[in-house]
């Protein structure tokens, strides 16, 4: 399917363009998400995408599925009602770096656990762009932000190192240049029978870049195709991941998925 | 029949955010007023870097005709 | 004699029209006038406003919304649109060259290349809304505001670096309006 | 638990998931607290067993996200919990109401404020459940007295949150959630059960928030080919953030009234002993069987008293409260808090006669005794 | 932000802040939320100046964690948020009512209920304010509707907080939080500051939770040598959790009652061309602002109007507005909600004159004419 | 100081007994905090302990320090306000595994983030003890409890990981059955400038045992010392930890701390 | 006639008194009565509570909680002491032989070796309770209550394996009382 | 002057839990009643190994007289 197919099967037309300032990266990902879903030949009626609150939580609003846009950090806890109560659904979950690792942390980690198939995509644009450019728990340090005026003297987490630490079954990394990979990883945590972490690193050029001197939407894509490195390639030869960001399929394994564990649960009491 | 390509460029939805224009190998495009616009068409190679990064599906590669079991 | 003042500034957001409403009302209040200042914003905070109001009265200011402004000022087309009819025949409209002012209008019309200006004799568009307070202050405001709060009130608020450029951007506004 | 007859000697928290089931509850979320958590435990032992699904979730918050999901997805969804959960869970009950969301939460009140008494009784979120979240949104709280009608009032939560499409709040006490009575397992062909409207149109004709006349838009779930899009921002009929002041202002009207304009159809109460009343009580839930039996007590004195009892907590029965002060000399209120119920019975009907207060928050049900002295001392 | 003189042109979100500092506080902890954001970020750029603390927390409910904490460690203590961040604070709030920890949370409201529309206006959250925590506690929130006056009621605030050892809501709306107007920052010896009453007694000798006779019970910090327990129990004088009913129920009387005692204390409110009104706007923040401009112009034809602003809106003002409705004709209640702050109004003036409401939840300020046409209809 | 003089000098003698059940393995753990403090030499003025709420949770009751029990899960965000406020005092957390790592998750997971410079003991029991049994996060797969009555579908956290993952610069593991261990264990992790996770893995057995059929209190102790085993045996020798709960320091590492960094902002705003 | 029956039942955490109370409320009910089975319990829901109330009853039961207890079993000096005072003169006293009964006390009291029972006869202290029901029973409720509705609900309310040892608790229970 | 230990079991505060009288490497300790009991004071060895598990700080060791500086 060309893009002018997937945009017309895909998107809710009388919704674009969308409320994301010039250059936020947050297109460019749902962009990813959109060729994934296609390229799996999912059935548009039983998807399911959730948000929480922020400008990547906006996401699902302009796509053509069941949409849920929820309370400020609790879509995961939504999606979780969602899929026990159906699970033939696919549920994909869209959030902010604030929506899922601030307020939501708790829900994700949860989720990570147990090991519940769901997909989560986390928008991460290192900033809480919605309410203008406060920082987010993946605010490097030392940072400006609105409410950094000093330098964030708090540090950030690694979140995909979290989500593997909390059990996620299959963690990867992509970003907004690297568009293209990103649809494959998207791809595989929605195969993966269980709880997937997709990162995608973006960019909100109005705060985080301008509050940093990070430059334009377009000196952000340079900087990830600079700075990022794929994991595989690391792997080979270690030295070549100093200094760089990791991308790539960083994490998988395999444990008893939730629906499953209690769906055996129900098959045994009907013995 | 065969596939053609069209470069599709949907100034309603451009923000003219820059991205489509630097990052097209072979200067197809370029800024006007706020907008992106098509200066080149003839160098296009339909390598879709530009649809893969434009935030806002505002340029795109279309395939007219061609097998429609695609 | 002076009694209040109600401005109305829209324009698209990022165009700097609450800062350039702020300014108006810092100076007016360094003139010992009482003033609100009050705009309205997007979803959520992100985007910044595209519509800001100020009035200026020499009486205390209860409700704090402009009623009848006294004068529109509007960047754009669409804001043109949007805020016109609220104009009464009295009052003034300032807007860009660029915005096309199909018959609805008051009396008093000033169309001038603000956008251009700031862009091209200034170099910065970002700059804007200044010389649209420049065009706005010699129009309206020269009797209730004296150029110096004026100036004092742009000095205070914009980055150090960049005053000097903003007080030009001003007096280039004054300029359209001469 | 069932013994071969149609009844069992059952608590008020196990009436209430007995009565869950019989309603069609086929998903609970929850995370214990005393004195609810053997609604927690029975569910989850009781659902599977009838293919329903449990969860225990890491708090309350995700406990009340998980069953509006379900609720999304379909099925009939419950929550429970008491007091420090309640307040926990306000944001998305408030999200709930918004996005017109059937769904059950159960609150059986211990003594607060904060951890306060975990196990005694209170009908101290008496308020809270209407006020707990921002904003102005549409409550229902229904509040049982006995174990019997614990397990009525759980159904008819479920009917009223499907019919009305909005949250509503069992509001128990843990006088009620804890003791054990006798309770009646109706038969299925006893029990009306009421499902949420579905859409009787096609997919593309659908207009989610859309009422119809009595104020309630049909409701799809998801997955069954109707795609559309909720969200706890102010919408319009299609289900997408508006920024049309009028609209917004227009759905907030709308929610409220569609519960307001409908109280009839749910004006529970109960009178006792009221025909000839010049005192009257109002009381509910565990404290309407202390004022039962001062009241009989006080009749064989030959004092005219009798109780009213709302039922339906929320909204409140304005329509009653002012007939009952126009047929009354004075009104106590007699609660289990400081005087919450008693703001609206003195709003409502303190401009006829004078309405006073019955309180006590110190964990312990209120004495007839009690009720007693202070009607004689009021005197 | 200063230019020299001792006034400025701020925002009431500014205002507040710089009224907080003035008071002395030391700490914020907050997470973003418009439209009360400006507070967090002044509070960030200030507060370390000053050697102050501020810090962004994970979420709401931390962020009312973290100012208790702070506020037992002896610092004056701050958070800031709107309608739904003020749902999730609730169980918290409880809590320092509870325990008595001194702190102040700004409410900046915003269009509800849930998401609703986060960057207008609303007065949605009014009962909340009183109601939004399980069980019976003391609330106490102020109302201000100029930019000044966020600076001098968030001054109040914390001279409340302190005396009285107890959470305060500054009640904002975002009409209020996003205007400009001048401010005059008061010189420090302008300003009264209360500081929460320490012990007089040796650490052996003190009973943490004994009240004095102003009901409030002296406060040690954290650190000082008398180390002590604080819990949200139900607990006895010494602070430690009690079983005995009795003494429980006295902790939540004296806490409700510490409050509702001084209310004259701090019966803040104007009055506003009221000398000869028969017909009363009663209306608070933002609204106000409307309503005196609608009364000028009635005035101006020549019609007895007049206004009653309750700046204190919690505890409600109830000897005040019982003798208004001696001397008024009709009240008038006009708020941006479905009629909150009505309720208390009709309940305790109602009784003596008929009380209205005037709503809006659009999102928008009530308008003056809004006013006139809502009386003029009424009649 | 001997066993009656460590009693004498920090618990708050009027209050024992404590209300823990016979046998309960909370009572064990605390008294290595007791010991870890008097070997420090720390104030008792300065030592705040904070709880949240749950049998373990009323264990700041009982001793002389200054004591705060707040709201279920929230202790840590409590705790960071008084840290925060004032960094003179030692800060000393006391969860349940409920406590901490259900409803508290979230705060736990950004105090690590934050390296904040407080220590956290976990009393895991593996259950919610007050409530009555239900599982909790740390309740093993396929166990059972009052809330799974047919087993447990649920995964539980490895919670030293996860405080890994989420950046705590200090975590080890201790058990009720080798206390002395524990001690030194508690002892540096209040020494570590920096956020210190000690998991000490007690026994409930009301609940937990009775529902497991894991025996007696005495039963549960000696699976501990069964099963348990230090990791710098293991580190030597892998083939040892096979199957085993790796006990004592599991993981260290040096991050800038919290206020350490505010102070930094205010010292340079002096300037 | 019989009108009504309260019974409280009180003992330390973990004797199972809230077990008895639920025996005895269950074979009531299922003998036609009316009944309301009540309990107080510690902090949180953990230990179990102490003290335990059944009503049994003709009419409707409204209130409740039992006001003025017909018959208070004590199994601890404790409970002993708590509740002894809100009994009548006419009221029965049934306590362990370990309670020491100082004078305060009803006409009627009976000291029994419950513990003892449960623990020599038995074999299992766990089934105090049960031999407690055994005892009141016997005393109180063999009027009301069929021997056999008191088995049954024995038998529904203990684990399967453990029906016949708690049967046989029961009748060494009325054993005590003959 | 020399330490002299002492073993100090206090009832009071003892649930019977039996941890330090299956602990205890010389059966020293017994259960009576629900109570621990001390039944063989001339085998212990101060081992500290009952007072170290016991949950209730009702069994422990303690020095009589020897250095205050301790
Ligand atoms: C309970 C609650 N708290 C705070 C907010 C305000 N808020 C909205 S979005 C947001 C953060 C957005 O940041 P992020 O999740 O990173 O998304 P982004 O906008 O950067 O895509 C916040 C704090 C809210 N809506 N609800
Ligand atoms: C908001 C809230 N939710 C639920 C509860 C009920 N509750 C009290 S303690 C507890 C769990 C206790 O388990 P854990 O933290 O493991 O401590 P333990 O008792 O096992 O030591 C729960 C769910 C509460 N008090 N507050
Ligand atoms: S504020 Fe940032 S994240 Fe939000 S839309 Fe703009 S660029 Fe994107
Ligand atoms: S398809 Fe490739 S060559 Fe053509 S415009 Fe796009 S980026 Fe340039
Ligand atoms: S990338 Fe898209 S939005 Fe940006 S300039 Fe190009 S066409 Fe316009
Ligand atoms: S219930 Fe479990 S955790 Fe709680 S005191 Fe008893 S043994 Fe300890
Ligand atoms: S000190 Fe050692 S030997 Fe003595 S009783 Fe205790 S455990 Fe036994
Ligand atoms: S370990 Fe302690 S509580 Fe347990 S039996 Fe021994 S002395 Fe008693
Ligand atoms: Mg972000
Ligand atoms: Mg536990």
């Amino acid at each position: 399917m060309d893009a002018s197919q997937l945009i017309q099967k895909y998107y809710r037309l009388d919704k674009l363009p969308h409320i994301w300032c010039p250059g936020c990266g947050h297109g460019i990902l749902l962009n990813s998400l959109v060729r994934a879903i296609d390229n799996l030949g999912l059935n548009k009626d039983e998807v399911v995408v959730v948000s929480g609150i922020g400008c990547s939580s906006r996401a699902p609003g302009y796509l053509d599925f069941n949409t849920l846009h929820t309370t400020h950090g609790r879509a995961l806890a939504f999606a979780t009602g969602i899929k026990h109560a159906n699970p033939n659904l696919h549920v994909i979950v869209i959030m902010g770096d604030g929506d899922s690792f601030a307020i939501g942390g708790n829900h994700l980690i949860h989720a990570c656990r147990r090991n519940i198939d769901i997909t989560a995509i986390v928008f991460n644009n290192n900033i809480y762009g919605m309410t203008g450019g406060q920082y987010s728990p993946t605010t490097p340090y030392g940072d400006l932000a609105a409410t950094a005026p000093y330098g964030n003297p708090d540090s950030p987490f690694d979140i995909c190192q979290l989500a593997k630490g909390a059990g996620a079954t299959y963690i990867a990394r992509g970003t907004a240049y690297h568009a293209r990979e990103l649809d494959k990883l998207i791809e595989r945590g929605i195969k993966n029978k269980g709880f997937s972490l997709i990162e995608g690193l973006s960019m909100c050029p109005t705060y985080y870049g301008r509050k940093n001197r990070k430059g334009s939407a377009v000196d952000m894509l340079k900087f990830f195709k600079d700075n990022c490195i794929d994991k595989r390639l690391v792997d080979n030869n270690p030295q070549l991941g100093e200094g760089k960001i990791l991308i790539g399929e960083l994490y998988k394994s395999t444990r008893p998925e939730y629906t499953e564990s209690y769906k055996a649960i129900i098959d045994k009491l009907k013995e | 029949m065969e596939n053609k390509k069209e470069l599709i460029l949907n100034k309603e939805w451009c923000k003219g955010c820059w991205i489509c224009v630097e990052f097209c190998p072979k200067q197809v495009l370029d800024m006007k007023d706020g907008k992106c616009q098509i200066v080149n068409l003839e160098d296009c190679i339909y390598c879709q870097l530009c649809e893969i990064r434009c935030p806002d599906n505002a340029i795109y590669i279309k395939t007219v005709g061609g097998n429609d079991h695609d | 004699m002076f009694e209040k003042l109600e401005m109305r500034l829209s324009g698209s957001g990022g165009q700097g029209i609450v800062l350039a409403s702020i300014i108006f009302a810092d100076a007016a209040l360094q003139g010992g006038l009482n003033v609100v200042q009050t705009q309205s914003f997007g979803p959520e905070a992100r985007g910044g406003a595209s519509k800001s109001e100020v009035i200026i009265s020499k009486d205390n200011i209860k409700y704090p919304m402009v009623t009848k402004p006294d004068v529109l000022l509007a960047l754009t087309q669409k804001s043109y649109e949007k805020y016109v009819s609220d104009l009464g025949k009295d009052a003034i409209l300032v807007v860009d060259e660029g915005v096309e002012v199909n018959g609805v209008a008051p009396a008093k019309v000033y169309q001038l290349p603000i956008i251009k200006t700031a862009h091209e004799r200034i170099g910065k568009s970002i700059v804007t809304n200044i010389v649209s307070i420049g065009a706005l202050y010699n129009i309206i405001a020269k009797d209730l505001i004296d150029l110096a709060s004026m100036k004092k009130a742009i000095a205070n608020r914009v980055p150090p670096a960049f005053v000097d450029l903003n007080i030009q951007a001003f007096e280039e506004g004054i300029k359209l309006t001469v | 638990m069932t013994n071969g007859q149609n009844y069992i000697l059952a608590q008020g928290n196990e009436a209430c998931v007995e009565g869950a089931l019989a309603a069609g509850m086929k998903f609970f979320a929850g995370y214990p607290i005393t004195p609810s958590t053997e609604i927690a435990e029975l569910s989850a032992q009781r659902l599977p067993q009838l293919g329903g699904k449990f969860i225990q979730m890491e708090d309350e918050i995700a406990s009340m996200a998980a069953i509006i999901g379900a609720s999304l997805a379909g099925v009939k969804a419950m929550t429970a919990t008491s007091g420090p959960g309640f307040s926990l869970m306000q944001e998305n009950i408030g999200f709930a109401a918004m996005a017109e969301v059937p769904c059950v939460i159960v609150n059986v009140q211990r003594g607060g404020p904060s951890t306060g008494l975990p196990t005694s009784p209170s009908q101290g979120d008496v308020m809270q459940a209407k006020w707990g979240s921002h904003g102005d949104y549409p409550a229902i709280a229904l509040t049982p007295n006995s174990v019997q009608e614990s397990y009525e009032l759980t159904i008819k939560a479920f009917n009223l949150a499907e019919k009305y499409r909005t949250p509503v709040v069992l509001l128990m006490d843990e006088t009620v959630g804890h003791m054990r009575e006798k309770l009646i397992l109706r038969e299925e062909r006893e029990i009306e059960i009421i499902n949420r409207k579905k859409p009787r149109v096609k997919p593309e004709e659908y207009i989610p928030y859309k009422a119809d006349e009595d104020l309630v838009p049909p409701m799809a779930s998801f997955g069954e080919g109707y795609r559309y899009h909720v969200t706890g921002l102010a919408h319009d009929e299609t289900g997408f953030p508006t920024n049309n002041h009028k609209i917004a202002g227009q759905l907030t009207e709308r929610l409220v009234r569609k519960v307001k304009l409908n109280i009839d159809d749910f004006s529970y109460y109960e009178e006792y002993r009221l025909e000839d009343a010049e005192t009257v009580i109002v009381a509910y839930g565990g404290v309407s069987r202390s004022a039962m039996l001062a009241i009989d007590r006080m009749r064989e004195q030959g004092r005219k008293v009798g109780m009213f009892r709302p039922i339906t907590i929320w909204p409140v029965l304005e329509k009653e409260l002012k007939a009952l002060s126009g047929r009354a000399k004075e009104i106590y209120v007699a609660e289990m808090n400081l005087g919450q119920y008693y703001l609206e019975v003195d709003r409502i009907a303190g401009k006829r006669c004078p309405v006073k207060k019955i309180n006590k928050v110190t964990g312990e049900l209120i004495t007839p005794d009690e009720i007693i002295d202070a009607i004689d001392g009021g005197k």
